[in-house]
């Protein structure tokens, strides 16, 4: 349940995997994430619940991302995903465009264990016409009412970081619902947090309301600022001045690389 | 108070726009990186004493949201959103926007973030008031390269919701749901008809003779200034400070769990 | 937001109101039960999510229900439910029977704003052939895949007990996140708790995890022991003695009728 | 300890053999009222070394459920749940079950409380095993009159469980799904195959020589007696009593919130 290491815990999240994340305000895996880029990772299938910024953006250009299911990658008030939107333009990236609440339907059918759920919006978009894997049916409810279907969306591993978890791997989301939305619908589940508690979270009256129980967990790590340069909510904030210059950096697949080599892999003896 | 107009800015004729826009709504929900749809909502608020809710989605004291990132879309399709902000990266005559890409989908010339939750909200909340600063023929286009949401539906497309308003640094267009058309209905002070014409890219239509935007009132400039302008600077520091002069103040958590 | 009373807080629950109640663990309002008993409440659609116990029973028996839907009726390990066994043996209630989770599956398709919702299950059974109200529709992404589609259920008022509420009509609802899916789904939501707190609940980063926010609420009543004599989670026990007082009157019509007089409707001063 | 066999109590001997059906869990999960299957789990993670998981829906204690009556259902649909028990006013040899009523439905003679979830589980959980104390023929009938769940589907019904057994005061059943059957297993010691052929209303199949139900071994009765009874006592106190001798506790809250 407890991994020694960040790089253990992320072990088992092979090439190829069906890989989902948490939007930025919702506890990202920033530690765990450069750990498997430096392990290489590669052909990840991308789901960013329902949104991303940094870490897909680092992922994509750091050539582990096949494919990205997601609503929107951005640097949010920095501006464009510089390598995202490279990949894009370059077509080196299987785009698979969604809308938010379609992502979390697709999740909650893999959660409920239904095939499908439906969803209102999207006839007529081109949202819609570019997913072929999402259809049109009728309301068996109504009269002439299109409705979309959306298939179940079950992730194989499921990567976030949050603030707290004990060592039966009950991990405390708080208001991040959706990282329990994930858990369940993920075959797996692997999270890094800040630091470990030794009391049970769930025998807590008060706690065990925003607790994900560890049952839905395969491994902790503790990684203390993991989320780091973004933010992890009420406990710090965006390191805003390094995710200036990460923009500024990624502007270039030259600077991404120096990026890459400043902060992601390992530094070598001088 | 002095009964001399206070100057107004920029961003304070445009939140009152809105506000006007918003009118008698319940709830108001906002979307990252909308610091003057924002203002509008807080002022509309301010003067609605405490109604119509606002739920500033950048932020944690101004939300109620709890329940996980489907709240705010579950939340709308209960009809419990009246109003909505949307942008795009282009958005033509007919009310759709685009927040995909430019050019062919599969090699586009010009990639914009994506969808987000447009291609749901545009057609379930009653009020959609779409802002967009730019007004060029680059973002005002004849028709959008890409929809990730169209501002009709077949009739037999369940749709509550769409467009009502297009607001940019030039204007205010209305939406007119029947005819699938922008309508001029005032261009804001110091804009000319002329202009708006000239750095438009689709069709749409005015009165014969088109109304400046109304100024704000000196009690919701107040209201803005110092009721609003502190509550903004939690989500909006830098735009707070910019506009309102709001000094950031340091961040401070809430109170960590177990810390 | 805040009632001033019980009875004020009932009181727009209209006669033909549909009405949804928990099950037992997770917050039962009695005390505003026995209020709309004393109010002579009369034709209450009563979807009891997913099953009731004594709330139902009483109801029943104290002719306020016209329509039962739920998956299950009883007084738990004191057996059968009387008034309940008694309706539908007299044919004075007409009866939805369901199982659990498809009447999460319809709260929750009420809770999404779509039409319906998809479930596993069911074929073949006999409540699914006494539910017209349901339909079996072919899974859009199968083949020859027959699945159940559950209409949407939006009552018009949700009715609970709960523990601590603040002025703003946040209310802590801890583990019971039923009680959210009820809030969320219903057009109204009338809360009594054991006591109000002066706080903000969704201010405090531990209990804002386990709160449905006031925005949902339409008002909160205080009733200290507001769930006797059923148990409130965390709080205090089922009254079993009382319980089984019950069970032993309510087995006949005029032990139900003194169990009321005793019980529910005011004494009289003597 | 002494090698001489304890004396065994019928719970024990039941849970033992309901514990044996269990196998190989990951996750067995038990709904409220069945204190024998609750036994058999617990005995199951005993020995188990604390696998499988095992989720008392009674207790708060001893579950990890905590987003709702539906995570369990969810759970289910996930194939997170490897065993659930049911049982059934009346059960038949098809093993359909009936949790609704005697009669016909509209007017029906007898009513019993409702499905709960077995319109569901019993499709969804990979083993179930019926539980019904009472053999007789008012309960095992020739056909149930209401079906809350049906014992198999067409070949074209998504349904991964079903049943795997049937346990009763009198013996064990297998169910055979492809023959849509019963199977006498075993008969518990004291019965006989007469007794369960006179008191059971279907026809089922049975080997020319039945075994005796095998009694459960000293160790098993030690960790029933002494690690499992102690966990009962929370969620089935009077069963913890009047089985194992265990007084019992107050009621305490585990910590009221803002008490």
């Amino acid at each position: 349940m407890l991994a020694g290491s960040i790089e253990e815990a992320v072990a088992s999240i092979a090439d190829g995997a069906v890989l989902v994340v948490p939007r930025e305000v919702s506890g990202v895996a920033m530690a765990a994430t450069r750990a498997l880029i430096r392990r290489r990772v590669r052909r990840l299938h991308l789901v960013a619940l329902p949104t991303s910024t940094l870490q897909a953006d680092l992922l994509i250009g750091a050539g582990c991302v096949a494919t990205l299911e997601t609503s929107a990658v951005s640097l949010g008030e920095l501006g464009p995903a510089p390598r995202f939107t490279a990949a894009i333009l370059g077509g080196t990236l299987r785009m698979k465009d969604a809308t938010c609440p379609a992502l979390y339907a697709q999740l909650q059918a893999a959660e409920k264990g239904v095939p499908f759920m439906p969803l209102r919006g999207l006839i007529g978009s081109d949202v819609l016409a570019h997913r072929p894997d999402w259809r049109v049916i009728e309301n068996p409810f109504g009269a002439d009412d299109p409705i979309v279907a959306l298939p179940a969306l079950a992730p194989d591993v499921a990567l976030f970081h949050a603030a707290l978890a004990d060592r039966d791997g009950n991990v405390f989301i708080g208001r991040d619902r959706e990282l329990v939305l994930m858990a369940h619908a993920a075959a797996r589940t692997i999270v890094t947090v800040e630091r470990l508690s030794d009391g049970n979270l769930l025998e807590d009256p008060a706690l065990a309301a925003g607790t994900l129980a560890g049952f839905y967990v395969e491994s902790v790590a503790l990684a203390p600022r993991g989320a780091w340069p973004l933010p992890l909510a009420d406990h710090y904030p965006a390191d805003t001045a390094h995710l200036a210059d990460y923009a500024r950096l990624a502007a270039t697949a030259e600077g991404f690389a120096r990026y890459l080599d400043e902060h992601v892999h390992e530094r070598r003896a001088a | 108070m002095s009964g001399a107009p206070p100057e107004v800015r920029d961003e304070e004729l445009l939140a009152d726009t809105i506000a006007r826009l918003i009118g008698e709504a319940r709830h108001v929900a906002i979307g990252n990186a909308s610091p003057i749809p924002a203002t509008a909502a807080l002022t509309a608020r301010a003067r609605g004493n405490g109604r119509p809710t606002v739920s500033l989605l950048g932020s944690r004291r101004h939300t109620f949201f709890n329940d996980g990132g489907r709240e705010l879309f579950d939340c709308a399709g209960q009809g419990r959103i009246d109003v909505f902000f949307l942008s795009g990266g282009e958005i033509d005559g007919e009310g759709n926007i685009n927040l995909v890409s430019i050019g062919d989908y599969d090699k586009p010339t010009v990639r914009f973030p994506g969808s987000f939750g447009s291609a749901y909200l545009y057609y379930v909340v009653p009020k959609v008031i779409l802002f967009r600063l730019e007004h060029s023929r680059r973002t005002l286009v004849p028709r959008v390269s890409f929809v990730s949401a169209p501002g009709t539906s077949a009739p037999n497309v369940h749709r509550p919701g769409g467009p009502v308003a297009l607001v940019t640094n030039r204007c205010l267009f209305a939406f007119e749901r029947a005819r699938r058309r922008f309508r001029l209905e005032s261009v804001h002070p110091g804009h000319t008809v002329a202009e708006v014409i000239e750095h438009t890219g689709f069709d749409f239509d005015r009165p014969d003779s088109v109304p400046v935007t109304p100024a704000p009132s000196a009690e919701t400039i107040r209201l803005m200034r110092e009721t609003v302008a502190p509550q903004l600077a939690e989500v909006y520091p830098q735009f707070a400070e910019r506009v309102f002069g709001i000094r950031r103040a340091g961040w401070s958590p809430q109170g960590a769990i177990g810390a």
